[in-house]
């Protein structure tokens, strides 16, 4: 009979395979796919917490596809990080669909958007939970056109003009990373990631050769995740398309490579550790300023936003530079934090650019007194993505700067307080200009939003700041959690038996 | 052959890369299609090379006969190039796309959406 | 007392629809919950007074080793008890101060929400709650500056009180950390027994200076003091209760919290004395130079703060008892000044204090009140002003003369201003009498009249109410008990004298000031250069900077993307080859081409041209192919080297390039030369270092032999288990067919996409 | 470009082809071929019939199902009534008898519908290992030997499914491109 297990592992990457299978049989039907994608995200929602649920009691889920033995085959593998990840991802989707209902405009949503989304999102499942380095490409390779398709739904000429750039350097990561794993089936003559741990820690592997291999897993998993010679094509992109599609990739994607990144280099890239170590710390601090200098530049609230996402890069990969228990679960719980808050305020500038009719820091103004509520919920995700307590971002942010004085790293850990301070500022500048700021006189009307849209628009945002909010009170629970995720990170030989059956 | 294709990759990703640094579109396309298509021999060679042998279990036999070539890389190879394919197809109407939209050819006329521009000071 | 505290929290949220469902009477509700606060720490009195401790520890994040810890001491208590005091009479002011304004629900949120943390700071006996509480004061802070949030003054002045107490915050972070290492705990009760193992730390320095930072901040010592007097941009009831009474002695709480723990190196008192009294000073000074009556009182607060931190920084029991005295006149003194500031200013539309005139008539308890708060700063006998003064005497005599010349300084400026403040504006008829725009309210004069009747009554009788509070306070600070006993009258001793020679010196002073009312000009113009200024300085550069920097680095080209994206791969692969890995053989490998056939040798001059027309060309038809010859070309040698099944599927998928080249990109112009010579040659170089650094790491590579038990183990079972004798397709269908799944939606989403992407073109609609 | 000889050829190739790619699915299992190959020769007789007579007229000579309904429900047996509308259905191009009775309906197929069809019966080709109790993707074998197709399984289901999907694509890309 059906084996719980191996089902777990499978329905989210299946849920949202079927769910675009079906949308493309209804095409031209938005209504039905409307539908098909509501529940599909409800049922991703349910059986990703499953899989946590499971893994949390049962340590680490393996199930070895087609029944092969796992050097094999390709194994699907789910530890805490990767279920705490799709968990994640499925509670993001879930907030963005229901906010492309009325947040996305028709037509795009006729040209296969839910299909899109939906297979984003096995696209980054099938990353977190595959445990075969070429999978792993394929898989990111499905993000990748993915979001190719969603940057460029609907062709305007800035859209086009983003989606050159990041399809030219996509491309050329994905050259590099598919070059990387020749590089290292070359080398080892395996794919799979907990056979590959299991040589590399062995005295007859080449070290060198290995330290060789892993710089291509460095420039095109960074390119992925944005860090800091690397990002360029983040900010000239991310704020192209309308809110609902770039909340969603503005949110998860990069994180998805910092999870491509944390997995490779504490599984198999282990050789001459200090070295690359050393080269993280550096590349975080750099990604922190850069990116948060960005940001206090730009007067466009989704410009500052997509700058901000390079910045926390920075933070995240500080926690695997940092390389200690705490730090990856500092680590991993910002990314956690990150991918909610990220989402909440891109969902939140769409819905002040839905009913303003523009982005434009200087001509906003005056939400304060016209919503709010919605000014409460914006200052709930910016104080958070701040990293002021007792909110989600606080935790993390603690953490890794206790986890890196505990280490003595003292310079990293300066410069991401200073660079959290001009987060701070320029969260603010957000909230002055857009909310506290009177408006400036323009002759634009604002369009009507009747109650039904209203309401799809603000229960996604409201559902994540509640989010924000839990993972922010009831700390324990989710440092608890990312800690344990950490430990299995970092104690490989869970992983390498579990998947090797030994 | 063993020692020629590595030179060959390297010309091919080489005059790949070189195309797409180019500011023209078109090139930009040869450009990444070439940087594939080097990707791929890389994969390819990578993977040590045989003369002859495919990897195909001759009749009447049950299992592979040496010197047979190594599956692995080729099954690889098989699914990137298709993935390759799919990508580059979407590229190639990207552009196609840009220079409608835009009406040039030239890369450089394309930094509205992320040239910073530095407002006049105050 | 978790229960009270965070249902005050809940009432917080809340408290906004209160005000709108209740109307007139909400007030009642508002002021009501700071009370029964108050109420609830009064209890306490007691049991602390007898040098009793409450705790109630809950976990929190027991991993991080958080903890809702409440420690309750003198010290917790005394503040508890002033903050939720003032809240009550703070959020009654603000209901009459505010009466017509829109956004008096929300203050009434941001106030309730301020009040709980800061009780929630004052009783934390955890590192990271205190961090938590202070980082929530500065938040509600910021957002109370703010309430004018239409003036461009009022948002300025809040985004600089955030970033300046954010950044002391950041280094609070940093120095509690560092603190918690040393200490080896982040509860407050262990790390105050651990005075040696943290002075004695490696960190300690580090730690200090953090540590610092963040109360100095907070309690705006100098430097860091200028943004208190622009916070002032808040409204009165605002200003009254955080920027004079109790959020800026967050900083001098924690100072004194810690004291235990930190003090004994000469580091700590001799920086603490030094930046004290430079505050001290700096603040007596510029409350002179100001006219607005609101900027004066913050000076003053300014240079209190500062006579506080030096109090702490002396260290003594002496200078303890009289900085826990002082902080209670303070509190009640400005805090009554500052409420009657801002019925002044309610009342008369203008707080320049040379405008106003005889006000008694119309304002007759303000005015009353005034005086009794002016009479305690001024240190006049009976009020606890005067007690506060003689213990600071007192503590400063002993331990050296020139900081006691200095702190008389500081007290005659301090009577220079409780003149004004007392007697100027009210009862100095020297014109007409100052014309209001209505009469003054009576109902908001009660509070500040409330503090001045306070003030006098603790003066008249030390002993009873106050004094075993706070020496329970004072011992709290010192770290162990000590005997504290309060009264009005010492006799005649020198220190009385002194006292008498303050109150003549400040009315001198006060003289001179009516009639020569212009600011010394050099110090005005050094101070107008002065921090203030470099706030602004390093915001501005900062922006400018992060713009330029963003616009070279994001400058919108991208082949300098792309470039330097490769240069860093490049960079990373020779610094790796460089580093440490084996050298390539290429001698040995040189005979290797002897083993070349003639048929590949053939392909491979058919590559060759290939590439140089591509380069070559300016035809696109040539270019595709060209293009198409590469592609077959690696197809044959797929072929030849035992891959039919990529062969063959290269072949149909070049064929298939062709076609979408020949059908979409048949209208693209001519093809040009766009770039410049001198561009090519270091895109050739680029190009060539990459092109040469992956051919090493090819070579490199396959100079050492492959072990795979892939190939053996699919060789031995791709018919026996998968059924099948095509390897490859078995690997792709059976073993590996989760790949093939991914490719198939690869393919299925490009196929949508370029549907999308031709069919759908929403500039165009938008136009139509 | 459009000569006669031309079009007539492609329209005797498209067949041929179809034929041709279904032997390169079915042989791929133990020759070069498979899937993915055959799906590709299965879309180039298309290709050339669009490239030569255009989208639209491809659209209708070949993505068109004619259907006919019966308006008239026969009460008597739901089974029936079904049977006989397929009944009529499969052998349309003869002329029904009374006319009036029939209602004619064009179904479209879509190649959207064919890469949803490919995508399906690669994913279910796996679920029904999953389902007896295996992981994903466990092939199941029938036992049987049929000349060129061999041991049919769930494989050979995943391989169809490939090829639908490539088919379903290249159609898709082609007619999209040659409507511009």
């Amino acid at each position: 009979m059906l084996q719980l297990h191996h089902l777990l592992l499978l329905l989210p990457l299946l849920l949202p395979l079927y769910g675009a299978i079906f949308c493309l049989f209804s095409w031209n039907r938005v209504n039905l796919q409307m539908a098909i994608a509501c529940v599909i995200q409800l049922a991703m929602v349910v059986a990703s917490g499953a899989l946590l649920y499971a893994v949390n009691h049962e340590g680490i889920l393996v199930t070895q596809l087609g029944n092969w033995p796992a050097p094999f085959g390709i194994t699907l593998v789910a530890d805490l990080f990767s279920a705490l990840m799709v968990v994640t991802a499925s509670i993001t989707g879930a907030a963005v669909v229901l906010f492309s209902l009325r947040g996305l405009d028709l037509p795009r949503q006729d040209y296969g958007y839910y299909p899109l989304i939906l297979m984003l999102q096995m696209g980054v499942a099938g990353v977190c939970l595959t445990g075969d380095l070429f999978n792993l490409f394929v898989w990111f390779e499905v993000l990748l056109i993915c979001c190719f398709v969603m940057i460029t739904l609907g062709g305007t000429k800035p859209q086009l003009e983003g989606a050159i750039k990041y399809v030219t350097i996509n491309i050329l990561a994905s050259g590099l990373l598919l070059t990387g794993i020749g590089v290292v089936y070359g080398i080892t003559g395996s794919l799979n990631m907990a056979e590959l741990a299991m040589l590399v820690r062995m005295p007859s592997i080449n070290k060198s050769l290995f330290l060789m291999a892993s710089t291509f897993f460095i420039v095109s998993l960074g390119i992925k995740a944005a860090l800091f010679p690397l990002f360029f094509w983040l900010p000239a992109s991310y704020h192209t398309p309308p809110i609902a599609i770039s909340s969603f990739i503005g949110g998860l994607l990069t994180k998805v490579g910092i999870y491509a990144m944390i997995r490779l280099f504490t599984l198999i890239f282990v050789v001459e550790q200090e070295l690359i170590l050393a080269f993280f710390t550096i590349t975080a601090g750099f990604t922190m300023v850069i990116g948060v200098l960005g940001a206090a530049a730009h007067y466009d609230f989704r410009k500052i936003l997509s700058f901000h996402i390079v910045s926390q890069i920075g933070y995240m990969l500080m926690g695997l530079a940092i390389f200690t228990t705490l730090s990856i679960a500092g680590t991993i719980l910002f990314i956690v934090h990150n991918v909610f808050v990220k989402t909440n305020l891109f969902l939140v500038s769409g819905v002040v650019g839905r009913l303003k009719g523009s982005f434009d820091l200087k001509k906003l103004g005056s939400q304060y007194l016209q919503r709010p509520f919605l000014a409460l919920l914006f200052l709930i995700s910016a104080l958070a993505l701040a990293g002021l307590p007792p909110l989600s971002g606080f935790w993390p942010k603690f953490i890794l700067v206790k986890a890196g004085l505990e280490a003595e790293q003292y310079t990293i850990v300066g410069v991401s307080l200073c660079v959290s301070i001009i987060t701070l500022f320029s969260m603010t500048k957000i909230w002055n200009e857009v909310f506290w700021k009177k408006q400036p006189e323009t002759d634009e009307t604002e369009p009507d939003a009747d109650r039904l849209t209203k309401a799809l628009l603000y229960a996604p945002i409201i559902f994540l700041a509640l989010c924000i909010l839990y993972i922010g009170l009831n700390a324990e629970a989710a440092i608890g959690l990312a800690y344990r995720a950490a430990e299995q990170v970092l104690n490989t030989d869970l992983y390498i038996n579990a998947v090797l059956n030994r | 052959m063993d020692i020629v294709l590595p030179f060959i990759t390297g010309l091919l990703f080489a005059t790949g890369l070189y195309l797409i640094l180019h500011r023209h579109f078109f090139k930009l396309i040869l450009g990444i299609i070439l940087f594939g298509l080097a990707t791929n021999l890389f994969i390819f060679t990578i993977g040590r090379l045989t003369r002859g042998g495919s990897p195909i279990i001759p009749q009447g036999s049950e299992v592979a006969i040496e010197p047979y070539a190594d599956p692995v890389p080729q099954a690889l190879l098989l699914t990137a190039i298709v993935i390759g394919f799919g990508i580059q197809a979407f590229a190639i109407v990207l552009v196609k796309r840009v220079y409608q939209a835009f009406g040039t050819n030239n890369l450089d006329d394309l930094n509205n959406t992320d040239k910073t521009i530095i407002p006049p000071k105050e | 007392m978790l229960y009270f505290i965070l249902a005050s929290l809940i009432y917080a949220f809340i408290a906004p629809f209160v005000h709108r469902a209740a109307g007139k009477y909400g007030i009642a509700v508002q002021a009501g919950v700071p009370l029964v606060l108050f109420v609830y720490f009064a209890t306490f009195l007691p049991d602390v007074q007898k040098g009793e401790v409450y705790t109630e520890i809950y976990n929190w994040v027991p991993s991080l080793g958080v903890q809702l810890y409440f420690y309750l001491d003198g010290l917790a208590l005394l503040f508890t008890l002033l903050i939720s005091g003032f809240g009550t009479l703070v959020m009654y002011y603000a209901s009459q101060y505010l009466k017509d304004d829109a956004g008096l629900g929300r203050l009434y949120m941001y106030l309730t929400l301020f009040m709980v943390a800061m009780l929630g700071l004052v009783t934390a006996g955890n590192l990271v709650t205190v961090f938590i509480c202070w980082e929530l004061t500065s938040i509600t802070s910021y957002l109370l500056i703010g309430h004018t949030h239409e003036k461009e003054t009022a948002r300025q002045s809040a985004l600089q009180a955030l970033l300046v107490t954010g950044l002391g915050g950041m280094a609070l972070m940093a120095g509690f950390v560092l603190l918690g290492i040393a200490g080896d705990s982040y509860t407050i009760p262990e790390l105050l027994t651990r005075n040696d193992l943290i002075t004695h730390s490696s960190l300690y320095l580090p730690m200090l200076i953090l540590i610092l930072l963040g109360a100095f901040t907070k309690s705006a010592q100098f430097p860091f003091h200028f943004w208190l007097p622009n916070a002032m941009a808040a409204p009165t009831p605002v200003s009254a209760y955080l920027h004079s009474a109790t959020m800026v002695k967050a900083g001098i709480y924690l100072l004194a919290r810690l004291s235990p723990a930190l003090s004994g190196p000469d580091v700590w008192h001799f920086t603490l004395l030094v930046i004290g009294t430079t505050t001290a000073l700096l603040g007596a000074f510029l409350a002179l130079q100001n006219s607005d009556l609101k900027a004066i009182l913050a000076y003053t607060t300014v240079s209190a703060l500062g006579l506080l931190v030096s109090l702490i920084g002396l260290g003594t029991d002496a200078a303890i008892q009289s900085m826990v005295v002082f902080l209670l006149a303070h509190a009640l003194y400005k805090g009554g000044l500052f409420m009657v500031a801002g019925n002044i200013d309610h009342a008369a539309g203008t707080r320049e204090y040379p405008l106003l005139n005889g006000l008694h008539k119309q304002m007759r308890f303000t005015g009353i009140a005034a005086m009794l708060a002016a009479l305690s700063m001024a240190g006049v006998l009976p009020f606890i002003g005067f007690i506060a003064k003689e213990l600071l005497y007192e503590a400063k005599a002993a331990s050296s003369y020139i900081i006691l010349a200095l702190s008389f300084m500081v007290s005659v400026a301090y009577v220079a201003v409780a003149t004004i403040m007392g007697y100027r504006i009210f009862w100095h008829n020297r014109s007409e009498p100052t014309k209001l725009k209505h009469q003054g309210q009576v109902t908001m004069a009660y509070p500040p009249l409330i503090l001045g009747i306070c003030a006098l009554v603790f003066g008249l009788m030390p002993g009873h109410f106050v004094a075993p509070i706070l020496g329970q306070a004072a011992s709290a600070t010192l770290g162990e008990t000590i005997d504290f006993e309060l009264s009005l009258w010492h006799g005649f001793t020198p220190v009385l004298w002194l006292s008498v020679l303050t109150i003549l010196a400040g009315i001198f002073l006060y003289s001179v000031l009516q009639k020569k009312r212009e600011p010394i000009a050099i110090l005005q113009k050094l101070y107008a250069n002065g921090p203030n200024k470099l706030y602004f300085v390093l915001l501005n550069g900062l922006q400018r900077g992060a713009l330029h920097l963003t616009a070279t680095i994001q400058n919108g080209y991208l082949r300098l993307y792309i470039a330097s994206i490769i240069l860093t791969q490049v960079a990373l692969l020779l610094y790796t080859i460089w580093y440490n890995s084996p050298t390539l053989q290429l001698q040995q490998k040189i005979n290797l081409l002897q083993d070349v056939l003639f048929h590949e040798w053939l392909l491979i001059l058919l590559v060759l041209p290939a590439i140089y027309m591509l380069l070559k060309t300016t035809s696109r038809l040539t270019a595709i192919a060209t293009l198409s010859i590469i592609g077959y070309t690696a197809s044959l040698l797929y072929y030849l080297f035992g891959a039919p099944d990529i062969a063959a599927t290269q072949l149909l998928i070049e064929t298939l390039t062709v076609v979408i080249f020949v059908l979409v990109l048949h209208k693209l112009p001519r093809f040009q030369y766009l770039t410049h010579a001198h561009r090519r040659i270091k895109f050739v170089v680029i190009s060539v270092l990459f092109g040469a650094t992956m051919t090493y790491v090819l070579l490199l590579v396959k100079q050492f032999p492959l072990i795979s038990n892939l190939k053996e183990y699919y060789g031995q079972n791709a018919y026996l288990l998968g059924k099948g004798k095509n390897i490859v397709n078995v690997i792709l269908i059976d073993f590996r067919a989760f790949d093939t799944l991914g490719e198939m939606t690869v393919l299925a989403v490009a196929a949508i996409g370029i549907f999308a992407l031709l069919r759908l073109r929403m500039d165009k609609e938008e136009k139509a | 470009m459009r000569t006669i000889i031309l079009a007539t050829a492609i329209r005797l190739l498209i067949p041929v082809f179809q034929i041709f790619s279904v032997y390169i699915l079915f042989r791929g299992h133990n020759h070069p071929g498979g899937g993915f190959i055959g799906g590709l020769i299965g879309s180039i007789g298309f290709i050339f019939y669009v490239m030569t007579y255009g989208t639209k007229h491809t659209l209708k000579n070949y993505f068109r199902v004619h259907l006919k309904n019966d308006k008239v429900a026969d009460l008597h047996s739901r089974a029936r009534h079904r049977f006989h509308i397929a009944r009529v259905n499969s052998r349309y191009r003869q002329r029904v008898e009374d006319e009036w009775k029939w209602e004619h309906r064009i179904m479209r197929i879509r190649p959207v519908y064919i890469i949803a069809t490919g995508l399906f019966l690669a994913a279910t080709s796996g679920l029904i290992g999953l389902f007896s109790g295996n992981p994903y993707m466990t092939a199941i074998w029938t036992g049987l030997e049929i000349p060129i197709v061999g041991k049919p399984g769930t494989t050979l289901l995943f391989d169809a499914g490939v090829y639908l999907l490539v088919f379903g694509i290249v159609l898709k890309i082609t007619f999209v491109m040659a409507e511009e």
